[in-house]
């Protein structure tokens, strides 16, 4: 069943709605959601264009809990599936994420981040579920977040996460937020041909000799859709490499830390930042979401006027960035980290930074995208 | 026709009260000229229960460069098709930012310094459907924006409104352009881009 | 009988340590065996069955049978069990949850996937308590019974299951026990038989956890209890009102035949690919 | 009427590692075949006076007993001496 050869087209387009598009590229021919500002735009599209595909399937679940277990449980079938939320909805999530984390289910969950806590401003951004997205769920887990700044890099960063997801059995979160989501800009949607799909690998081996969550070198077990004669357990509970309930502590250590490993060991290949005018910068602006717009626009203001000013917008925001965080750190005289929360990448750079480079913080929580003349100020400041 | 010109964040609000169409208008016009005309174009607009009853607006930049900062800050072209959307945006205009008001609804400009055109009753009187006033006035600001030509702007009416209804706004659209043309005629010369 | 047995043992999976993790006399053993021979019954292929089970006693089960098992989390096997379901109808889904499981923490989306009759066969095993957590109220705990979070008397009432069910929309609603074993059988074969959702309540005694509290000596003692309660829908409705309190009408309740929520799914989409042509 | 069952024709096998000791087996017996032993497991005392009802082998919880017909024995199946059908009252 390929997917049909579409020529490269143009729209102009939601982040929301190039989120739809980037997914139905990736593959994606399951979701399953429930209605949450402003996120809802995605699961409207996903119900409009699903079931006008060959096998493409939209559900309206009671809440976000059972979005997500669908959501894993048409994953587990051999669907590429996704879901999208925003906050609250994320909070409901978190149980099904970390049992997608456990049981190490390909998805994408896209969270629209909106002012919090709890119901917040449904209407305005915010970047407030940066370390829910990391740390939300219990116990001690890696998980993939990725983010995207404008209409084009929700269609390309949707693709990202469902390749990633796939090629590390892992839920990838999406974070976007209201501004982004909310923007209409011209999105070009490449063709098929020249668009990189990856999809999970499936058992190569006859079903008896097949071990579900054996360790290898990548520490990325293959993965059989549920009914093709692979039959094995899943469960959420610590398993030994044959999905079968474990506390014997050689065993759960061994899954803790493959889950660990299948991650950390690929950094390289997860981290997805854009550099712009470092290599001479004395102050570098780290930014990501929304907010990265801004910050282009006041590093060029910076720049003509006569200050050494560089920009690192991060696409990929777990695994953190530090190897290229750390370099701008020897480099660079200060750091300025505007977001639309109280701090919650600064911690993350502050930890990379070790006391070597000032950071400055520019933080807004009052529903409104921290604009480029302030942040033209704190750069100036620096 | 006219040249493609160069644009340096050229910022357009269009406002007006919930039902008006000032969205969809926001989504024909930032079409036409992001996938018609080929300009870098940012829409956004108001979302939410405010989105409904009273005021609306949709947002354009538009951009001969990539835009970085995707909102308005000061508005070169204001469109307001409500009082109260004109009384609310005007103080958002640039010094030398243009309004452009519907003069059915819109009876107490702030300053003598602007166009204005009945879209409303252009709607009811010569299409007969006043839910067509956002396409009447699509028409007339494809003649006053001197980098709009109307041959992309019916193309963008066209991938953007089923086609049972598109007979009728094809219709409304000749007809604002058209009165605009007459009414205003040194529209687009009077621009002056920063 | 001889083959009955040897027929369970076909389906289990002898990589794992029997006997099973389930109490003596405890009723799941006597759910899985019956689960198993309706499997059979029907010549389903183990390859073709899905077991989705919660978390609680019965959410243990899953892991002893050779079919594709989840073991999912607390009261959502039903949501795993739509995604399954909608994304491959071919498979024979079959969740088994507890009363905790599927009413109280799960009760959302029994209700929903009740309402919206996707093809899931879901077994509730009723023991009136939260077995695995160490005996506290269940939403059907009777009113006035002891649990380790009512020790002065439950003062709620409890859920009836059926009545929720058929209230929900479920196209097959039936009630056993496990005191029954071959009317079990022929209720769950019945059940995995049919289109839409279709759900068998099961009652199971829980003697480690409700019986010592509520002044049952033995295991044997709360089957005993069960036999003399149980009574088939027609002797219920026989039954006058003065008659009925504890006792507890089984068989099957409802039966429609509704199409599943994936075949509707299915027609939609040809119906939308037919209109495009 | 069912006709009376006939006695004799089977074995009763009994699993003691699987058994543990719940003792449905031997309290709903209705020929008395099984008995709890010393060790607390279902022991068959009285292979002679089972009547294949199949009751012990259906509600064994733990799937350790097992009943076989005898080598060249008539094969027959008793009614269920305490099985409830839809139909009827299943107290009975």
């Amino acid at each position: 069943m390929s997917p049909k050869k579409k020529a490269t087209r143009e729209l102009f387009a939601l982040g929301n709605e190039a989120v739809v598009e980037g997914a139905l590229l990736a593959g994606c021919s399951y979701f399953a959601g429930y209605p949450i500002t402003p996120s809802t735009e995605i699961a409207e599209l996903m119900s409009t264009r699903l079931p006008a595909t060959e096998d493409g399937v939209f559900l309206q679940m009671e809440d976000e809990i059972a979005s997500l277990g669908a959501v894993i449980g048409a994953s587990l079938a051999g669907r590429k599936a996704m879901t999208a939320t925003s906050g609250p909805g994320f909070s409901l999530m978190q149980e099904h994420l970390g049992y997608a984390c456990m049981t190490e289910v390909p998805l994408v969950l896209v969270n629209v981040m909106r002012g919090g806590p709890s119901t917040g401003l449904p209407t305005s951004p915010a970047q407030g579920d940066v370390q829910q997205a990391r740390w939300g769920t219990h116990g001690d887990h890696p998980i993939i977040v990725l983010s995207a700044s404008n209409v084009q890099q929700c269609l390309d960063m949707t693709v990202r996460a469902f390749n990633f997801a796939e090629k590390y059995r892992t839920p990838v979160v999406l974070l976007l937020d209201e501004v982004t989501a909310h923007t209409r800009e011209k999105v070009r949607v490449p063709s098929s041909s020249e668009c990189e799909v990856l999809s999970r690998i499936t058992p190569s081996m006859p079903p008896e000799w097949y071990v579900p969550y054996e360790d290898s070198m990548r520490g990325v077990p293959p993965m059989p859709p549920l009914g093709s004669g692979y039959r094995f357990h899943v469960t959420g509970l610590t398993h030994d490499e044959n999905g079968y309930p474990t506390s014997k502590t050689d065993e759960v250590d061994d899954l803790v830390k493959r889950l660990h490993r299948k991650i950390d060991q690929f950094f390289y290949d997860i981290q997805v930042v854009h550099e712009e005018q470092c290599e001479d910068a004395e102050v570098a602006v780290i930014t990501y979401g929304c907010v990265a717009r801004s910050a282009h626009l006041a590093v060029q203001q910076a720049r003509e006027k006569g200050y050494k000013v560089g920009l690192l917008e991060l696409n990929t925001l777990f695994p953190f960035a530090r190897s290229a965080v750390e370099r701008l750190t020897r480099q660079c005289r200060a750091l300025v980290v505007p977001e639309m929360n109280m701090g919650q990448i600064s911690r993350e750079v502050k930890r990379v930074n070790n006391g070597r480079a000032q950071i400055l913080t520019l933080n807004r929580v009052d529903g409104q995208i921290v604009t480029p003349g302030e942040l033209l100020k704190t750069v100036i400041k620096a | 026709m006219k040249s493609p010109m160069q644009l340096n964040r050229f910022e357009i609000r269009l406002s007006g009260t919930g039902g008006q169409g000032v969205l969809t208008l926001g989504r024909i016009l930032g079409h036409g000229l992001a996938i018609e005309h080929g300009y870098y174009v940012t829409q956004t607009q108001s979302y939410g229960p405010e989105a409904r009853g009273g005021a609306s607006r949709a947002d354009l930049v538009v951009n001969s460069q990539p835009i970085n900062y995707p909102k308005p800050e000061q508005l070169d072209f204001l469109v307001a098709l409500s009082q109260e959307a004109c009384n609310r945006y005007f103080q958002r205009l640039k010094p030398t930012g243009r309004l452009f008001v519907d003069t059915t609804l819109v009876t107490q400009t702030p300053s003598n310094q602007f166009w204005g055109l009945p879209c409303t009753e252009i709607a009811r009187e010569k299409i007969g459907l006043v839910q067509a006033t956002n396409i009447v006035a699509l028409g007339a600001l494809t003649h006053v924006l001197p980098f709009a030509r109307p041959a992309a702007m019916k193309r963008s009416l066209e991938a953007n409104l089923p086609a049972k209804i598109l007979e009728l706004n094809l219709k409304a659209f000749t007809a604002g352009y058209n009165q605009a043309r007459k009414d205003i005629p040194d529209g687009p010369t009077q621009w002056t881009f920063s | 009988m001889s083959e009955v047995t040897q027929l369970i043992h076909h389906y289990l999976r002898h990589s794992k340590k029997f006997p099973h993790v389930f109490c003596p006399g405890c009723g799941h053993g006597i759910v899985l065996g019956s689960l198993i021979r309706s499997v059979h019954a029907l010549s389903l292929s183990k390859d073709d069955v899905v077991l989705v089970a919660g978390i609680g006693c019965s959410g243990r089960m899953a892991v002893y049978v050779d079919f594709n098992t989840l073991h999912t989390t607390h009261g959502r096997a039903l949501t795993f069990a739509t995604g399954i379901k909608t994304a491959n109808p071919k498979l024979k889904v079959i969740v088994v949850m507890g009363d905790g499981d599927a009413l109280s923490i799960g009760g959302n989306h029994l209700i929903h996937a009740a309402r919206r009759n996707v093809g899931i066969t879901a077994l509730i095993l009723n023991n009136n308590i939260y077995g695995m957590t160490g005996g506290q109220s269940s939403p059907t705990s009777p009113d006035g019974c002891r649990t380790t979070t009512a020790p002065h008397g439950q003062l709620e009432a409890p859920f009836d299951t059926v009545d929720l069910l058929r209230g929900a929309g479920a196209n097959f609603v039936a009630r056993g026990t496990v005191m029954h074993a071959k009317m079990l059988d022929k209720l769950i074969t019945t059940a995995l038989d049919r289109p839409g959702f279709n759900v068998v309540e099961v009652l199971t005694p829980c003697h480690t956890q409700y019986g010592r509290k509520n002044e049952f000596k033995t295991a044997v003692d709360m089957y005993r209890d069960l036999k003399k309660r149980s009574i088939s829908l027609d002797g219920y409705s026989n039954l006058s009102e003065e008659e009925r309190p504890n006792r507890v009408p089984i068989g099957i309740f409802e039966q429609r035949d509704n199409r599943g929520l994936e075949e509707h799914y299915e027609q939609m989409r040809q119906q939308l690919q037919g209109g495009q042509q | 009427m069912p006709k009376k069952p006939k006695k004799g024709n089977t074995k009763v096998w009994v699993y003691p590692d699987w058994c543990k000791g719940c003792g449905l087996c031997v309290a709903f017996c209705p020929g008395k075949v099984l008995e709890l032993n010393e060790q607390g497991k279902a022991e068959v005392v009285h292979p002679e006076e089972c009547i294949n009802c199949g009751f012990c082998e259906l509600h064994c919880p733990d799937f350790a007993i097992v009943v076989t017909p005898k080598e060249g024995a008539e094969q027959e199946t008793a009614p269920q001496a305490h099985e409830g059908q839809t139909s009827a009252a299943p107290d009975c």
